[in-house]
């Protein structure tokens, strides 16, 4: 092989990526076929992952890198162990099908081409997250299937229906995202790697640590997120808005199967606790038996067989929970016949939707003449979900009895769970494989007939593979079950399933007594239907319900939250500024006695220094009372051009004091600027017709004027502050020494501004440009804008 | 001595212009209207600013300085008049008459003719 | 405001106002003044000189655009920073040159022409702003 | 006077120390110059194109120097430093500066979409190559006060390009605009005149290395006046209200030029004083810092779900993304920083990008509230993808730009979640934030793309007509699309920038190479 | 008064206030003054040579002369303890006789400076001049004055 | 007297802020300019004050003779009322067009931008 | 007393007594009462601190400051015109109620 193995994981991982950006072209130049030429990428990456299976079986693991963010100490690592493997190919068989399935299901569409694309980067976002050994990348693949199941559950974008699902689906998923990358941040903070096979090598290193419970509460968050634990389910259901093809890939064997990948992933790392178990037994347990119940509820085949998706995921999750080699065992087992078996049935269900124009199971009936080849897929699919032997949904059902039946009462609690749960879904596989397909015809909105080849391919195919690796239990036993269970529990398993039957062993009693429920359920569908509508109308809400309450009550509470912070005033805006400064003037003042050189000393001699008069003459006096004049003049102006006027006292003060203390510079263009800003308020007032007066409630004006003082007072004491001190004037005292001499000089202030400051100056002569733009814009649009109008 | 004498009478124009500001500042506030205020403003403003500048183009003792200041004199004097004028009319067209104390008003004459033909 | 005292008078005072103004400008360095307050007179006495003859008839004395004078003063504040380039100096390094025309010395620096650009800038700016807003009073009446 | 002081510097300038200088004379002489000439038809554009392109390549050689040689400094008028201004680049600065000229240079090209002939002579370029020139300085700058002056060129140009529609809906957004951002800058001059009266210094250098002998009340005092006066210009929570009032209400160009710089050189100025500069202040406002970044991270998305105006709802992510900044400024380990500082990177590109397929959309649907729009997804698939990526970018999904930044902040909390409660709530907030942000921009996207028709228009119906896109849209498409595609690739592949960053924060945290680099490594002169 | 004139005589104030009559510094105020000119140019009006030195010297004289008495005479006024008795104020319509624009504005100045007048408006058709007097006793002789004083020599001025 | 003129700064800035609180848009820029002035003041007390001497070397001298008033301020103020004065100018005429178009002067009424009665958001997806 | 002296008391006195004019001025400005009052008082002020500038000036011995008085006067002036121009323009009804008291 030119391309080594290792690197050729990664390839699996991207190709389909790349696959998606070239689909648009593909599909414009290949058109109806596209499916079919599309569905070689995934096809291709099956035959390479198979090309692992040698190396796994014989020596247990393949990893790869590619350095991606070394700086950050990231690669993009992958890793093939038997779990990944086994769920890789998974997803790249069922993924060829399905993109062949979906080539003919949207024959014609006009977005089937956008449609294939998200197909693929979908099963690429999965493949690299079963590959991946990096916990980041893991992460990233993981938000990945998020982003593109979003896509593909919103496919039918014009139905509410549709946008509602794809919505939900994402911000639950989105929420366990989050759970995942806190949680994996948090791991690699406390083992100090990102890469999973590492993280395994150091034994102990998450369930030993003091954040053990925040990690398996962020771990196991973000499985039951995606992987619809109850009471987190209820988005799967809604997912159902997909297109069918979308259906049978995500929630088979991909999508909804990572969170269970997650859990069975981390059960070395994380597993074997108390309340490791408790957790995933007792929510898995409950999803099972709420699904199963939910399934009976439902009419609308695709409906039912989501229901049956959540029963079955949940089983997972109690198995992994149970963590023994026998419960692991049967997780694999069960993944496997799930995925084949809710792959074909699903796509049943979209056969019989597009050939019979509907999926109601009480409007459907006796199809199986006119689509026999369906009729068989659904049937070899219901076997292999009922669990009869032969298929390998009994040695599933066989492993997950062992793993329970000596164990003491709460194990026999568990068995009667999973008892109960599986004979549930017995029923519903009777209901779905034979209401449809046997008794009498019942008219269709479409005139059904057998479905197109590339529809069939899949069923079929997927249904056989129940029963043929059900026919090899020891290939079953050593390529798939003991690599897989030992890729998880990182120690050797060995499976014993076997066709033999045992009458002394009790396993064949419960699956026996398991079909004879079944059987009974099916018998009474119409009833329990009925008893469970009634129930679920009593209860009065959904979880459903409960989303779009939290979403509304969401939307309302930011609606509210944004109208009161935002509600258009300026005013209040300003008092929220003003607010702010108050703290931030006195806050820092009085945490870190700011007043401390106010307070006398030691001795009150200090209190006479402090108290003499200031050493000011009587015309600087004059000068500062000419200020405060002016102010108050402002204050009290009765209309807006006499506190223009006043203005000009309060400035021309300003300018005098800055005359008597040194600076005539300042002080000329202080006076400049004040008559010049008189005169343009002047002129631009002349156009204005305003004589309102200030005049405020008294509410308002207690706090505006409160907080005027406060803000004054803060200020000035913040500068009494920092005068106590004495100033650095190294700065100055350059400038002195050298203005003449080398900047050659004499007015210093000016020698600063375009000289040792003259980039100041450059900026400031660009802010006057810009006054000038900007003005000459408002001005000029105005005559536009009248101009224009009539 | 000469240069004594300068000063000192440059010293005294200050003082007097001072004076003469003080005083037109007081008319401001104490003549009833406008008209008159306008009176105290102009003439008491120009002389006292006036005589402040020359005072200062005394003390100087700097040719280019006195040259300004006689300069800045001769400006005030430009413009203070003129800004009276353009006051009393807009006031007076405005709608300010004169307090009752006035004797006669040809304007207002002019401008009921004008208003009535 | 169309009396004939304040049109007859006005360019009197604005004729000073000007010449004033180019003072103020230079003598900066030395002196209280600079480009800023000497463009600040100038562009008071174009709008005193709008006030007395109306804005067309100074945008006709003007002839140039007012802004493009003070986009003019930014070059030329900017070219007098980058004349230090030649000198191998950081930017804005005041250079100075002494002309000897006869007797007299006259000192030419790049700091002076920075303060002349002041000196456009603002003049050109308060200008071209009070120019507009006049125009666009009258344009009210 | 025995003898003078060493004035000046002694050794000659290369040619080559200009690149830290031309970038920001370039922009006003460009300005100036495009004043002079602006009513030629057709000039302005081209030149600023010219002019910008120039910065670009000047930009990009500093940034290589500064990557390789360290902080670059040149103090103005051969002055020694503290004397002289002097300009130094970090890496940060240096890198903020050349997105900020790229995202200019690209808006400049979008602009033509809304721009016809009449336009000339409104001096829309010049007031662009201000703020860039603004914007620019603010980044190199290294010293207080010309920040001040920087800050303060770049809000005329900005308040120029605000009003340049002069509809009653902009002078109404100008108006809180204009006040609340005179109100901020005024406000940090207030800083300065203390800063300058307690520690007689305005260089940044200069007052790193005073700055601890100073009494701590009033140093925490300045700390605090400047994290208002900046915080109001990042729009932080609670003084964020004029970003939402206003950045709705200009064309859709300059709105995408202010959300790409305007808040991001704020939150530099954040970045810059509240852990390089005056770090002492620290154990006061580090819990400030942390409740404001809290609070702006989860009121802000609350925003954009409730608004129906696009653009407003737009304004809150930007908003959310300052909290996210402020949060790696609350959390001043290496980690924390270097994520602040990348996701302001981040933030120029995005939300730029954002605001300029926002104003396609609303081009495209004409419309500006998403009750009326609709339609997109099935009408145009690139304008579709672009406006989704770019919403996966903003709320921080992988591997888009976003994420990296998010992902260093989550650690940096995480890393701090042991010494107090400040990591723990800011990764909570983060996450909310994430969460939030998502559901946010899913409405969006659900609304505007996937909705066939306008709000309450029967889901099956066809999707409503939208207005054909004329030639200067494609142009402005194709110019937006290449923004997008930079900021893929840069989250495709963040090493570069992550390495950046993480150098540039180690350099804010212990800014030892910065004062050596500006030359006052020596002891007090 | 042609615009020669002026740039000299701005010229010479250039020197006079830099305090430098050097023949550049005199050619540089020229140059100022000049481009100040040029852009007054349309509104500076023909309006004859300035050319009486010593009719302008005498008008000067007067006008201080004046203009000190005035200020003394408004400054009893202020200060008079009974304002009410010192009082009689009036606006009353001058004929004019000058009809220049520059005469016209000499005049109004000059009077509003002067004691206990005050130029308030113009007739449309400049013939009449509206006055405020602060004490008038007797019209006729408050128009009497004006009319021999300021008047009669400024129409010498102009002539 | 730094500390006359430091409690003068605070009599600027308390006005300034209640101006700037009068939901009048001319009261406003009012208070703009008074609180820019205060701001000036304070970093001209903050250089610390003295009296009467400018930093002006006199004709003929290297160096001034005595201590001089403090000039770096001086000049950062020089440069921060230039720029106070350009905003000033332009948020003016802003008010003013914001008043011919809005017809107000009253802020609360300027509601254009932020619609006193904006829509509820749609409670769909 | 030398000559000096005497100057420099004479300016001590004058900027007291200016002083005090500066403040009288204003009391129109305040008190009103109508819009002209306050506009006549205003250019009463600038030339008041015109010569304060001047006494200034020759108390500090800095002639300069002699410039910054003239630049007053010059901009003084271009006040009082533009508000003589909004007198004009608008009237004097900001001050309606005044009026009417008197
Ligand atoms: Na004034
Ligand atoms: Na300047």
């Amino acid at each position: 092989m030119g391309l080594s193995v290792d690197a050729s994981i990664a390839l699996a991982a991207l190709a389909p990526f790349l696959a998606a950006l070239l689909t648009p072209f593909v599909h414009s130049l290949a058109g109806r076929y596209s499916g079919w030429i599309l569905a070689l990428v995934p096809a291709g990456i099956f035959a390479l992952l198979l090309g692992a299976v040698g190396p796994v079986l014989a020596g247990g693991s393949i990893s790869a890198a590619i350095g991606w963010v070394p700086s950050y100490g990231l690669t993009l690592a992958f890793f093939v162990d038997g779990l990944s493997l086994i769920f890789a190919l998974t997803i790249a068989c069922i993924g060829t099908l399905i993109v062949l399935y979906s080539g003919a299901y949207l024959k014609g569409h006009p977005h089937k081409g956008r449609f294939l694309a998200f197909i693929l980067a979908f099963m690429g976002s999965m493949l690299g997250l079963v590959l991946a050994d990096n916990m980041l990348a893991l992460f990233m693949f993981w938000e990945a299937t998020s982003i593109t199941s979003f896509l593909l559950i919103g496919f039918d974008h014009n139905r509410q229906a549709a946008r509602r699902g794809a919505i939900q689906a994402l911000v639950i998923t989105n929420i366990g995202g989050m759970c995942l990358l806190v949680g994996v941040i948090l791991a690699q903070h406390v083992s100090g790697t990102w890469l999973l096979s590492e993280m395994r090598g150091l034994e102990g290193v998450l369930v030993e640590s003091g954040v053990y419970g925040l990690l398996l509460a962020l771990f196991v968050g973000a499985a039951f997120t995606k992987s619809a634990q109850f009471p987190l389910h209820f988005w799967l259901p809604n997912a159902m808005e997909a297109p069918t093809p979308v259906s049978a890939f995500l929630h088979s064997a991909t999508m909804v199967q990572a969170g269970v990948y997650l859990l069975a992933r981390m059960t070395p790392l994380l597993g074997g606790t108390e309340a490791w178990t408790g957790i995933l037994v007792v929510f898995g347990g409950v999803t099972l038996i709420w699904g199963a119940l939910g399934a009976l509820r439902e009419t609308d085949l695709k409906q039912i067989l989501a229901q049956t998706t959540i029963a079955s995921l949940g089983l997972l999750v109690l198995l992994i929970g149970l963590g023994s080699k026998a419960a692991i065992a049967a997780v694999i087992a069960y993944f496997v016949a799930h995925a084949c078996y809710k792959a074909a049935l699903f796509m049943v269900a979209g056969a019989v939707d597009h050939e019979a124009g509907t999926r109601e199971i009480t409007a459907l009936g006796g199809l199986a003449d006119k689509m026999p080849a369906t009729f068989i897929a659904a049937a070899f699919a219901a076997l292999s979900m009922v669990g009869l032997p032969l298929t390998v949904g009994y040695f599933a059902k066989e492993e997950m009895y062992l793993a329970v039946v000596s164990g003491d009462w709460k194990m026999l609690l568990v068995l009667a769970v999973m008892v109960i749960g599986n004979a549930l879904l017995a029923g519903v596989a009777l209901v779905v494989a034979i209401k449809p397909f046997l008794g009498d015809a019942v008219p269709t909105p479409k005139t059904a007939h057998e479905a197109p080849i590339a529809m069939l391919i899949g069923p079929v195919l997927l249904g056989g593979l129940g029963i043929v690796a059900g026919i090899l239990p020891d290939w079953l036993n050593h390529d798939v079950l003991a690599p897989g269970a030992t890729a998880i529990l990182g120690e050797a398993v060995e499976t014993h399933v076997t066709l033999a039957v045992d009458l002394a062993s009790p396993l064949i009693w419960l699956s026996a007594l398991t079909w004879l429920l079944g059987i009974a359920v099916f018998r009474q569908a119409h009833a329990i239907r009925a008893v469970l509508r009634r129930l679920s109308a009593g209860l009065g809400w959904t979880a459903d319900q409960v989303f779009d309450a939290a979403m509304f009550g969401l939307i309302r509470f930011s609606a509210a939250v944004t109208r009161l912070l935002h509600h258009g005033k300026l005013e209040f805006y300003l008092v929220l500024v003003f607010a702010t400064l108050a703290v931030a003037l006195f806050g820092p003042m009085l945490a870190l006695g700011g007043f401390d050189w106010m307070v006398p000393t030691a001795e009150l001699g200090d209190w006479s220094k402090r108290l003499v008069l200031p050493d000011l003459r009587p015309y600087e006096w004059g000068v500062i009372a000419l200020a405060v004049f002016g102010l108050m003049a402002v204050l009290i102006a009765r209309s807006r051009l006499i506190a223009i006027l006043s203005l000009g006292i309060q400035g021309t003060a300003l300018a005098l004091i800055f005359l008597l203390f040194g600076a005539p510079d300042l002080a000329f263009t202080q006076l400049m600027v004040e008559v010049l800003s008189v005169v343009i308020l002047t002129i631009v007032m002349t156009n204005l017709r305003l004589d309102a007066r200030d005049h405020r409630p008294f509410e308002d004006w207690a706090r505006d004027g409160t907080l005027a003082v406060v803000c004054g007072a803060g200020v000035s004491l913040l500068l009494m502050q920092i005068l106590s001190g004495t100033l650095d004037t190294r700065l100055s005292d350059f400038f002195t020494a050298t203005s003449v001499p080398i900047a050659h000089g004499a007015n210093i202030v000016n020698v600063i501004l375009v000289d040792y400051r003259g980039f100041d100056t450059l900026g400031e002569i660009s802010v006057v440009m810009g006054a000038g733009i900007a003005i000459l814009a408002l001005l000029r649009r105005r005559r536009k804008a009248e101009g224009a109008a009539p | 001595m000469i240069a004594d004498i300068v000063l000192c009478l440059g010293g005294v124009l200050l003082i007097l212009g001072a004076i003469f500001t003080l005083l037109a500042a007081i008319g401001v506030i104490r003549l009833p209207d406008l008209y008159t205020r306008m009176h105290a403003a102009s003439k008491a403003g120009a002389v006292g600013g006036g005589l402040v500048l020359v005072a200062v183009a005394l003390i100087s003792m700097d040719v280019a300085v006195s040259v300004r200041a006689l300069i800045g004199v001769l400006f005030l004097l430009l413009t203070t008049p003129v800004a009276a004028h353009l006051l009393a009319r807009a006031s007076y067209l405005a709608g300010y008459r004169a307090d009752q104390s006035t004797v006669r008003d040809d304007l207002k004459t002019r401008l009921e003719q004008n208003s009535g033909s | 405001m169309n009396t004939v005292i304040f049109r007859t008078a006005a360019p009197l005072i604005v004729a000073t106002m000007l010449v004033f103004s180019v003072y103020v400008c230079l003598r900066g360095h030395n002196e209280p003044g600079g480009g800023f307050i000497g463009g600040l007179i100038a562009a008071a006495s174009i709008a005193v000189f709008g006030m007395a003859s109306g804005v067309p008839a100074v945008r006709r004395a003007l002839k140039v655009d007012p802004l493009a004078i003070a986009g003019f003063g930014v070059l030329l504040a900017g070219f007098a920073g980058l004349a230090s380039l030649f000198i191998h100096a950081p930017f804005m390094t005041s250079i100075w040159m002494y002309l000897h025309l006869g007797e007299t010395v006259v000192p030419l620096s790049t700091p002076m022409f920075f303060d002349i650009g002041v000196y456009c800038v603002v003049f050109g700016t308060l200008s071209a702003v009070a120019l507009a807003l006049e125009s666009d009073e009258e344009e009210d009446l | 006077m025995t003898e003078l002081p060493q004035a000046m510097i002694e050794t000659a300038t290369s040619a080559a120390d200009w690149v830290l200088v031309l970038p920001i004379v370039l922009a006003l002489m460009g300005a100036a110059a495009l004043l002079v000439v602006r009513r030629s038809n057709g000039v302005p554009m081209l030149g600023a194109v010219l002019v910008i392109v120039g910065i670009i390549a000047c930009e990009i050689s500093l940034l290589l120097r500064v990557v390789s040689e360290g902080p670059l400094s040149m103090t103005m008028g051969k002055w020694l430093p503290p004397f002289g201004i002097s300009l130094t680049a970090d890496l940060l600065g240096a890198a903020f500066a050349l997105a900020a000229a790229v995202v200019t240079l690209i808006v400049v090209l979008y602009a033509e979409i809304d721009r016809d002939g009449n336009d000339s002579g409104d001096g829309f370029h010049s007031m662009v190559l201000l703020l860039l020139a603004g914007v620019t300085g603010s980044f190199l700058t290294g010293d207080l006060f010309n920040l001040y002056v920087w800050f303060e060129v770049m809000l005329i140009a900005s308040f120029g390009l605000i009003v340049s529609g002069g509809t009653p809906l902009q002078l109404d957004g100008a108006v809180k605009y204009g006040f609340l951002n005179f109100l901020a800058t005024t406000l940090f001059l207030l800083a300065l005149g203390l800063t300058y009266g307690l520690l007689g210094t305005l260089n940044m250098a200069d007052i790193i290395r005073v700055a601890p002998e100073a009494n701590r009340a009033a140093i925490t005092g300045i700390a605090a006046l400047l994290l208002l006066a900046f915080g109001m210009k990042a729009a932080a929570f609670p003084l964020n209200a004029w970003l939402p009032a206003s950045y709705h209400t200009p064309s859709a160009a300059v709105s995408a030029l202010f959300a790409g710089l305007l808040t991001k050189v704020g939150a530099y100025a954040l970045l810059r004083s509240q852990v390089a500069l005056l770090p002492d202040s620290r154990d006061l406002l580090e819990p400030v810092l942390a409740v404001l970044a809290i609070a702006t991270l989860v009121i802000a998305p609350l925003g954009a779900i409730a608004e129906t105006q696009l653009r407003r709802a737009i304004g809150f992510f930007v908003i959310g993304g300052i909290g996210a900044i402020l949060a790696g400024l609350s959390m001043p380990n290496v980690i924390g920083i270097a994520g602040a500082g990348i996701y302001i990177f981040h933030a120029i590109l995005a939300m730029t990008a954002l605001y300029m397929v926002v104003g396609l959309v609303e081009v495209r649907t004409g419309a500006r509230d998403t009750r009326q729009m609709g339609g997109l997804y099935a009408a145009s698939a690139p304008l579709s993808i672009l406006f989704f990526v770019l919403i996966l970018a903003v709320a921080g999904v992988p591997p888009f730009l976003g994420f990296w930044p998010k992902l260093l902040l989550l650690e940096a909390g995480v890393m701090d979640a042991e010494l107090g409660w400040v990591g723990t709530a800011m990764v909570v907030a983060l996450v909310l934030n994430a969460i939030l942000t998502l559901i946010a921009g899913t409405r969006l996207w659900a609304h505007i793309f996937w909705r066939n028709g306008p709000e309450g228009s029967p889901g099956s119906s066809e999707p409503m007509a939208l207005v054909p896109p004329t030639p200067k849209v494609r142009m402005a498409f194709t110019v937006v699309g290449a923004l997008v595609l930079g900021v893929v690739l840069l989250g495709l592949w963040p090493n570069p920038m992550i390495e950046v960053g993480q150098r540039a924060a180690a350099d804010i945290i212990d800014p030892g190479r910065y004062i050596e680099a500006v030359g006052l490594a020596g002891g007090a002169s | 008064m042609n615009s020669a004139f002026l740039v000299i005589i701005l010229a010479l104030g250039w020197a006079g206030i830099t305090g430098n009559f050097s023949g550049l510094n005199l050619l540089f105020g020229g140059l100022v003054g000049g481009v100040a000119i040029l852009i007054l140019r349309y509104s500076i009006h023909q309006q004859g040579a300035l050319r009486k030195t010593a009719k302008i010297l005498s008008l000067a004289a007067l006008f201080f002369y004046e203009l000190m008495a005035s200020a003394i005479k408004v400054a009893v006024v202020v200060m008079h303890p009974n304002l009410k008795s010192a009082l009689k104020p009036a606006i009353v319509a001058v004929p004019l006789t000058v009809k220049s624009d520059a005469e016209i504005t000499l005049l109004a100045n000059m009077i509003t400076l002067t004691p206990g007048t005050l130029t308030v408006d113009i007739a449309e058709d400049r013939s009449v001049l509206y006055v405020h007097a602060l004490a008038m006793d007797n019209d006729t002789a408050l128009i009497a004055d004006i009319d021999n004083g300021f008047e009669a020599r400024i129409r010498e001025v102009f002539k | 007297m730094d500390y006359v003129l430091a409690a003068l700064v605070g009599v600027f800035v308390s006005l300034g802020v209640y101006l700037l609180l009068s939901r009048s848009v001319i009261r406003m820029l009012i208070g703009m300019t008074v609180l820019g002035n205060g701001v000036n003041l304070l970093i001209f007390t903050s250089g610390r004050v003295m009296r009467e001497v400018a930093p002006i070397v006199p004709a003929g001298l290297e160096v001034p003779a005595g201590p001089i008033a403090n000039p770096l301020p001086q000049a950062l103020i020089l440069t921060a009322i230039v720029i106070g004065f350009s905003m000033f100018s332009f948020l003016l005429v802003l008010a003013f067009r914001a008043y011919k178009s809005l017809d107000a002067d009253n802020t609360d009424t300027m509601r254009l931008a932020e619609p006193e009665n904006a829509p509820q958001p749609p409670l769909s997806y | 007393m030398s000559v000096v002296a005497f100057v420099d008391l004479c300016s001590l006195v004058a900027l007291i007594i200016l002083g005090l004019a500066l403040l009288l001025s204003i009391v129109r400005i305040i008190i009103g009462p109508t819009l002209s009052d306050r506009v006549l008082a205003l250019d009463m002020m600038t030339v008041v601190a015109m010569g304060f500038i001047g006494a200034v000036a020759i108390r500090t011995g800095l002639m300069l400051y002699l410039d910054i008085a003239i630049a007053l006067a010059l901009l003084g002036f271009l006040a009082t015109v533009a508000l003589a121009r909004y007198i004009l323009r608008r009237g004097l009804k900001v001050d309606a109620s005044a009026m009417e008291a008197q």
